[in-house]
């Protein structure tokens, strides 16, 4: 076990010591506290290098303590959990934890890719639009996968993801961003009004800036007034508060997004449990109290490890009791880097040196420099000695023009802070500049947002606790709440003054979006070549693209840009925010809905009748069918479903059609509505009739078919294509409702009420005849073709049957209460095995519709007319219906069109493929004689040989003509004859028998 | 996009469809070609408060017309179509 | 100046300080022979053709913004040309031939990749409606391979063969088809068309049409005053419908929010161009390492370039049905582009009823594709007053006349093309 | 001739395993409850007739249709508002069928026999709310869903009718679901996923309670 921990201060820090965990960085076995982050830990364990830049392969050391991180990124865990480019400022410590540092090769230290600076002087931004053209067979095979293998960062596992998501709702009256003082007073006033809240805090522990920063709030310790309004909050019923939770988007309405870390603390998610949940929160109002985030300057060697946030670095010192350095230095334009020097002192650790870019240093800075023994200098850091093993040198430039040097072995920097206006500004809202802070402050804020404390540029500790408390007590009101928010919390403002400082002119890089190793000179350069605007000069040099979406970095770069350009900071502008606010994982967004359960699954009444019977089944749309079923012995689907048809058409056998869409229309002016929508007409339909219709879209097009059958005078029962069910649904619902108001007419789905079942072949009425209670009569008389009617069964069932065919065959549809299904596909079973009755799937469906030249799917295509599929005379002439005039175009019913016609391969033995195009035999073929395509085939065990049906130019007129099937995809090449489509029987004997 | 149906209260968007521009009537029985074509394939696509069809196919099936800002999302009213009838929820 | 590792190689000595403006920038002339409306990827390769192949130099391309602005440079950067009907099959060839040539033509490294394009099937109807379109391909001189499970496999090893709800049993393969970078390309253009003397005019929104008392078109006005013109040419996808009710005109198109996203980078994972065919999610890895990801329109009409979550999380459930590894890649940038789209789904490039009013709209979410065609069929219709040959059935009047040209088959709506 | 047994099948017959789910070392947080048998009749008010109707519904179950998102009950009957003009009604014991409704509304509504079309779910529990959200948009906070509030929804894109019944004796909340019968295998798989980290308690009811 490791113990050691080199820079750890012996107390103080939010840590537990008595929680010693060990982890692994680069192989390495350290250990640090419960309650480290790995970029704590790893500062307490002395390591400085901690990553590589994407394009030079600089080494780069730990920049922040947040999500703002842009260097110290790592592949954590590993195998199929590995997780690259995680930020190890926000990866909480927990024992075991391995990690990897990344874009190195072969290890950290000596990562041979470092070679690139020395091509840096022609690596500039945009370097590679003005070469790699060479020869141009060259870009994919060999600049490209370098490039390609170069850039990118962390390794992706390359394996499914292990781990378990879940997507949830939220709903409240005020949902608040960050649980700092803004955050906190803004969940006390809201909360204590009687609103529902929820907060959520990115963090695992919550405070904001608090825990590093201290402070005294209501005359206590800033800790004992977290605690005390934590326990306040956790006594209203309504206020949650959530850790480990980033709020990244704000979408319309009041949506929001956030993202749950539920398990990430630990190695592995416990049993039953997600790894992270996705929020979507529905607010009435919302607060962004999350806070600021301070920016670097700009100044050579600013990549150095060692060279760090000044907040960041006080925050490992005070929250984490880590030390990044023994003897610091401070780079500042502003007051608030100097809490960094009180937090060094307070721990014991020597200031090298103070820099400071303002002439005015306060009374009290000055007292404390004095006191302590270290100097204030005038002037700016214009370049730092150092490398992998950190800082060692800072050299200085002066105010008056004198230079001087520091040795120091970490360098703090702070250049102001900026508003965290990424939530505010996600609906394109673009913040606006304030001078006296020199930043972008929220403006343009999505409708019912408001932001409060130092995400709205109010940096002292009695502004956000005001601002918060405020805008917490108002979004209460403005939700309808007008309980009492009590007393706001009190606390002092620190001082805060600054002088803007963005860039220190100089010799040697200096980097601006450090990840993306993009320098001040880049941006010179993009301003040269034309890039000025802000969304140029992103996409030209790749500023701000990176993982930490250039929250350090995008204002320095356009503050460079604004001052190469003689512009103003605002005039310039900002580029687009754009969601999320933090990197979220892609499994979080699908939740529950991956793999088996990407969709719903729909199974049919009869399904696990058909798995005892050993189906093969297909998916169609979300339902499974039972597509064949195989008996031992059959070699392949294709024995088994000759098998399936031949004994339909000799004897009897079944197919569950449930999944067909099934419409009850019900009123007096149901057949009136239904002539509407079909082109045919129904209202003549007589009861206990069935017909066919067809029904188009309003261009024209043939949108879907089915029967519809007449039960009772003012009822019909409509049937739809199994995957039309739920559009039509839709459209009729629309014709009822928006388009033919007047009709008295009521649609319910009835879909999911019957199992329906379609029984087909010669010795139909025998088996029926089984089942069905002797009273009815099923003879050709009793119960003549298209009719339709309710019918009881033996055993006292009541059921519907329907005298139609789609196999061509004798056959009826009969329909049970869905819950008879089961038992109505075995009695079929039970009382057909004298007529040996043969389940069939839908390949023998499919095969028997060919067969009979009836239409579907392949040839309903969106894009074929009535006339096209050979039922235009179904068009009535003397009604309105959807579609009916721009059916009349002139190209819908060009003489040339493709229309449906029989093909027969003129070589018995050949089989047909779906998807062959049709030429004219003898025509090389080419785009002026692709005269149509194969739609549906299939082998007839009727005519022994392939079948299919086609669309093909002017088809109708041409049968009887050898043409060429052209089917270069898969090299085959035939002649097949244009045919009548009815294969089989093709005066419908069969069916009216 | 949060709806309000007026039968159902506020839903989610994902509960409901969008068919598109509300303004084209259809023509009545015997109108022209030209009048079908300009229903059917002509569009304003305003750039802000446009009137819209929506369908709440995930609640209660009813068909509505929504008056929606197409520049910033946001629904101004919300009324069914003429074929539904029925008590509203309060607004 | 030439682009070159050499002319690389001699401005690093001089510290980078001799590069010119990759374009000039312009300011608006009076008049010009050619005035395009949009400085995207269409309206800059349309001024580049009209200066390059015919030979009228006097032109000006106006952009409201900063060029690239609009769906140039918001989009997946698929190039491909695996159409299956007559009318796009032809063209969209007509334009992956000159994606082929784009870097020598312009002198710039628009990083064409030709890494292949796939579709996947997971159904024997899915595989015959590609079979049938593979075939169109391959009768258009169109290079396209039916793959079978087995050659996905092998091709894709990380897709989810073990549990998918829908598993993958083939696709349909175009190699030729790749990415583009898609920003070089407005920038390739805007440097090669202004070498040649097209005015690029940034900041300059146009507000309404000069018109003569026969309803000529005369010229524009903008933001930056009034410029002449001989003929304007529209290519403002994601505004069309709003400059034309300048010209008076009504169109056969809807605005839609297409949203896309972009992973962290990462090292290579994905090698090609991916379509997930039992759901909306298509996928390609850019060359910096992002996942480039998206899927289906969400539904609305928008010109809020922004999108809603239910869509955001219906892509990502694609994304993990397809490949179960990217679950902890994060998804780094999500945003939305303002789609054209038109009642078929495919494209407008024709004369206007308007005279001297060109239009170049209805792209759906397949504009960038077609950038260089578009370019080049453009131009020549601005130049010879003709429909070019491969783009002859992009005509306005087709939906008047039934002639539309529908890949999906679901009509006269938009939101399902 | 063949003896035909007609035994009816709850759509969830084949996937419900009674007894314990999920996470052991916690008390269960969910009860799911199927109930098998019930009548269920969509009754869809006709043009105009929706006064008729709601008169007709007063005479036949002694209460007022619900005309807002609400359940109401009387002892053998639950009355389920399920969009504009319509409502359903959930019974047992064959007392409210179809063919005897259809009587008692044939001059003002239509009506469908959804009896076999849906299955009819009962979650309760102390994180009943915590797992439904994870299926469902809605609100279902006690004061945004107060017992018999009901909506016709979509929990993981397919449509449900949800409504609150009475608290268990325990107080907790009681959300019934009627969801799609092609569906319930499907959906319940859902449920089990959503509720396992809580720990669940199946069971199934023969009747209505």
């Amino acid at each position: 076990m490791i113990t050691s921990q080199p820079h750890r201060l012996t107390s103080g820090g939010l840590i537990d010591r008595s929680l010693l965990l060990n982890f692994r960085f680069d192989g390495k076995t350290f250990a640090g506290f419960q309650g480290d982050t790995l970029a704590s830990a790893l500062i307490a364990n002395g390591v400085k290098l901690v990553g590589r830049s994407f394009k030079y392969h600089r080494p780069r050391g730990i920049l922040t303590a947040g999500s703002e991180e842009p260097n110290a990124l790592v592949e954590l865990r590993t195998g199929a959990r590995r997780e690259p480019n995680t930020k190890a400022t926000t990866a909480e410590l927990y024992d075991g934890l391995e990690a990897a540092s990344q874009n190195r090769w072969p290890s950290l230290r000596h990562d041979l890719m470092a070679v690139n600076q020395l091509f840096s002087p022609m690596f500039v931004a945009g370097f590679y639009y003005k070469t790699f053209m060479w020869p141009a067979k060259f870009w994919e095979a060999v600049y490209e996968p370098a490039i390609r293998r170069a850039a990118g960062l962390g390794r992706a596992a390359g394996v499914a993801d292990p781990d378990h998501y879940d997507k949830t709702w939220a709903h409240c009256d005020v949902l608040i961003a960050g649980s700092g003082p803004a955050g906190l007073a803004a969940a006390l006033a809201a909360g204590r009004s009687g609103a529902r809240v929820i907060l959520c805090e990115d963090d695992f522990a919550l405070g904001g800036r608090l825990l590093a920063d201290g402070g005294t709030i209501d005359g206590v310790p800033a800790a004992e007034w977290i605690s005390r309004t934590l326990a306040e909050l956790a006594s209203l019923p309504d206020v949650r508060i959530m850790t480990r939770t980033t709020l990244f988007g704000v979408y319309d309405g009041g949506t929001y997004g956030a993202i749950e870390r539920v398990n990430d603390h630990l190695p592995s998610p416990p049993e039953h449990q997600v790894r992270q949940r996705l929020w979507r929160i529905v607010a009435k109002r919302s607060i962004v109290a999350a806070g600021a985030i301070e920016r670097p300057i700009v100044f050579a060697g600013n990549d150095t490890p060692g060279v760090m946030m000044a907040s960041a670095m006080r925050s490992y010192i005070a929250r984490y009791a880590a030390t990044p350095a023994k003897r610091i230095a401070l780079f500042t334009n502003n007051d608030d880097g100097w809490r960094t020097v009180e937090a060094a002192l307070d721990a014991g650790l020597q200031i090298a040196a103070v820099v400071d870019a303002r002439p005015d240093v306060s009374a009290a800075h000055r007292a404390l420099a004095a006191k302590t023994g270290f100097a204030i200098l005038n002037g700016f850091v214009s370049g730092v000695d150092g490398g992998k093993d950190g800082v060692r040198k800072i050299s200085i430039s002066l105010a008056g023009g004198a230079r001087a040097e520091v040795e120091a072995d970490g360098l703090a920097v702070s250049g102001g802070w900026n508003p965290a206006v990424g939530l505010t500004s996600s609906h394109r809202g673009r913040p606006k500049w304030q001078d006296d802070i020199s930043a972008f402050v929220p403006d343009g804020a999505p409708p019912d947002m408001v932001a409060a404390g130092a995400a709205n540029g109010a940096f002292g500790l009695g502004a956000c606790l005001r601002q918060g408390f405020a805008a917490g007590a108002a979004a209460a009101q403005s939700a309808g709440h007008s309980g009492s928010a009590g007393t706001p919390p009190v606390a002092d403002d620190e001082a805060f003054s600054l002088t803007p400082l963005w860039h220190v002119a100089g010799k040697g890089k200096a980097f601006v979006d450090y990840q993306h190793d993009v320098t001040a000179a880049d941006i010179e350069l993009a301003q040269r070549e034309g890039f000025e605007s802000v969304e140029h000069l992103k996409r030209y040099t790749t500023l701000g693209m990176a993982t930490d979406q250039g929250k350090t970095s995008n204002v320095a770069g356009l503050a460079i840009m604004a001052a190469i350009s003689g512009k103003s900071i605002p005039e310039t502008g900002t580029t687009i925010y754009r969601p999320p606010y933090v990197p979220v994982a892609i499994g979080a967004f699908a939740g529950h809905h991956r793999d088996e359960n990407f969709h719903a699954t729909r199974l049919t009444p009869s399904h696990h009748w058909a798995v005892e019977q050993g189906a093969v089944f297909v998916d169609t749309g979300l339902w499974k069918r039972a597509q064949w079923y195989p008996r031992a012995g059959e070699k392949d689907w294709l024995e088994t479903v000759i098998r399936e048809v031949k004994a339909v058409r000799s004897g009897v056998g079944f197919c569950d059609v449930s999944t067909l869409g099934k419409i009850d229309v019900h009123g007096p002016d149901a057949g009136t509505f239904l002539d509407r929508v079909y082109i045919n007409t129904f209202s003549n339909l007589a009861v206990g009739k069935a017909r066919y219709g067809l029904m188009l879209r309003e261009d024209g097009m043939v949108y879907d078919d089915g029967t519809t059958s007449r039960l009772a005078e003012d009822h019909y029962f409509l049937t739809t294509t199994t995957a039309k069910a739920g559009p039509v649904m839709q459209h009729l619902e629309f014709c009822r409702q928006v388009l033919f108001p007047q009709f008295d007419v009521q649609l319910t789905s009835v879909s999911d009420q019957w199992a329906q079942f379609s029984i087909a072949g010669p010795k139909t009425r025998d088996l029926l005849r089984e089942i069905v209670d002797p009273a009815e009569d099923l003879s050709n008389e009793g119960f003549p073709f298209m009719g339709a009617r309710e019918v009881s069964l033996r055993g006292g069932i009541r059921a519907r049957l329907f005298r139609i065919s789609f196999s061509g065959e004798m056959a009826f549809e009969i329909s049970v209460p869905a819950r008879y299904g089961d038992a109505l596909v075995r009695n079929l079973m039970l009382a057909g095995k004298q007529f040996g009755v043969t389940p069939y799937g839908t390949e023998a469906l499919g095969v028997m519709r060919i067969e009979k030249g009836h239409v579907a799917g392949p040839e309903l295509n969106g894009t074929t007319t009535a006339a096209d599929l050979g039922l235009g005379k179904m068009m009535s002439t003397k009604k309105d219906f959807v579609g009916r005039v721009m059916a009349g175009r002139e190209a819908l019913v060009a003489p040339d069109r493709q229309v449906v016609v029989g093909i027969k391969p003129t070589d018995r033995a050949r089989r047909l493929r779906s998807g062959a195009h049709v030429v004219p035999k003898g025509e090389i073929p080419g785009p002026a004689n692709d005269q149509g395509y194969v739609t549906s085939v299939c082998f007839s065990p009727m005519l022994d040989q392939w079948i299919g049906l086609a669309l093909v130019e002017r088809g109708r007129e041409r049968i009887g003509e050898i043409v060429h099937a052209h089917d270069p995809l898969r090299g085959e090449d035939y002649d097949v004859e244009l045919c009548n489509p009815v294969f089989y029987d093709p005066d419908g004997g069969r069916q009216r028998g | 996009m949060r709806i309000v149906c007026p039968f159902c209260g506020e839903r989610e968007l994902g509960e409901f469809t969008c068919l598109g521009d509300a303004k084209p009537l259809r023509p009545a029985a015997g109108a022209s070609e030209d009048e079908v074509f300009d229903y059917v394939y002509l569009r304003d696509n305003i750039a802000g408060e446009a009137s819209e069809h929506w369908y709440h196919g995930g609640g209660c099936r009813a068909w509505l017309k929504i008056t929606r800002n197409t520049l910033t999302h946001e629904i101004s009213s919300v009324e069914p179509a003429a074929g539904v009838g029925a008590r509203q929820v309060a607004k | 100046m030439k682009y070159s590792i050499f002319s690389l190689a001699r401005a690093a000595f001089s510290g980078h300080k001799n590069w010119q403006r990759t374009w000039r920038d312009a300011s608006p002339k009076d008049r010009y022979d050619v005035v395009i409306i949009g400085g995207g990827g269409h309206g800059l390769a349309t001024a580049w053709f009209l200066a390059s192949e015919y030979g009228i130099r006097n032109v000006a391309v106006l952009e409201k913004g900063w060029i690239g602005s609009g769906n140039a440079g918001r989009n997946t950067t698929i190039i491909r040309s695996n159409y299956g009907l007559p009318g796009n099959t032809g063209f969209y060839e007509l334009s992956m031939k000159l994606w082929e040539r784009m870097e020598q033509d312009l002198n710039y490294n628009t990083m064409v990749s030709q890494r292949g394009v796939i579709n996947l099937y997971h159904s024997d109807a899915q595989r015959d409606a590609y079979a049938r379109r593979g075939n169109t391909m391959r009768i258009n001189g169109i290079d396209a391979e039916l793959l079978d499970l087995a050659a996905v496999k092998k091709m894709m090893p990380f897709l989810n063969f073990d549990n998918a709800r829908f598993p993958v049993q083939g696709g349909l393969l175009q190699r030729r088809g790749g990415t583009a970078r898609h920003d070089a390309v407005v920038w390739g253009y805007a440097h090669a068309a202004s070498a040649l003397g097209v005015d690029i005019i940034q900041n300059c929104e146009v507000t309404g049409f000069g018109r003569d008392a026969n309803g000529k078109v005369t010229g524009v006005e903008t933001s930056r005053g009034t410029i002449g013109a001989g003929k304007v040419g529209m290519a403002v996808a994601g505004s069309s419908s709003r400059v034309a009710a300048m010209a008076g005109l009504r169109l056969p198109i809807e605005s839609h929010v297409l949203q896309a996203f972009v992973s962290e980078a990462i090292k290579p994972l994905i090698p090609n161009v991916m379509t997930f065919g039992a759901g909306h999610f298509y996928v390609s890895q850019s060359d910096k390492g992002g996942l480039v990801f998206g899927g289906d329109i969400d539904g609305y009409n928008s010109y809020a370039q922004r999108g809603n979550m239910p869509v955001m999380e219906d892509v990502c459930e694609g994304g993990m049905a397809l490949m179960p590894m990217i679950g902890r890649v994060r998804l780094l940038r999500q945003w939305g582009g303002i789609m054209d789209m038109s009642m078929d789904g495919s494209p407008i490039i024709d004369k206007t009823p308007v005279d001297g009013l060109y239009l170049n709209a209805g792209w759906c979410y397949g504009g960038f594709k077609a950038t260089p065609g578009s370019g080049l069929v453009f131009a020549h219709l601005l130049a010879r007053d003709e429909l070019h040959k491969e783009a002859a059935r992009f005509r306005l009047d087709r939906f008047r006349r039934g002639a539309v040209i529908d890949e999906k088959g679901v009509g006269a709506q938009p939101n399902l093309h | 001739m063949a003896e035909f047994s007609w035994l009816s099948r709850s759509p969830l017959e084949h996937v419900l395993v009674v007894g314990a789910h999920g996470a052991r070392d916690v008390a269960p947080g969910i009860s799911l409850t199927e109930v098998r048998n019930f009548d269920l009749i969509q009754v869809m008010a006709r043009r105009g007739k929706g006064a008729e109707l709601a008169n007709a519904a007063k005479v036949r179950f002694g209460m007022a249709a619900p005309d807002l998102p609400k359940a109401v009950s009387a002892s053998d009957v639950t009355l389920i508002w399920s969009g504009p003009d319509q409502f359903l009604v959930l019974s047992k014991s064959g007392k409210h069928t179809i063919d005897i409704l259809s009587q008692a509304f044939s001059q003002s509504a239509s009506l469908s026999d959804q009896s076999h079309a849906r299955a009819l779910i009962s979650v309760s529990g102390a994180k009943a709310r915590a797992m439904l959200a994870k299926l469902s948009s809605l609100d279902l906070h006690p004061a945004a869903f107060p017992i018999y509030a009901a909506a016709a929804t979509s929990i993981d894109h397919t449509s449900v009718n949800l409504w609150r019944g009475d608290d268990r004796p325990d107080g907790q909340a009681v959300f019934n679901l009627l969801v799609f019968a092609s569906f319930a295998e499907s959906l319940w798989h859902t449920m089990l996923d959503s509720a396992a980290e809580y720990g669940v308690d199946i069971g199934y009811s023969g009747e209505l309670g």
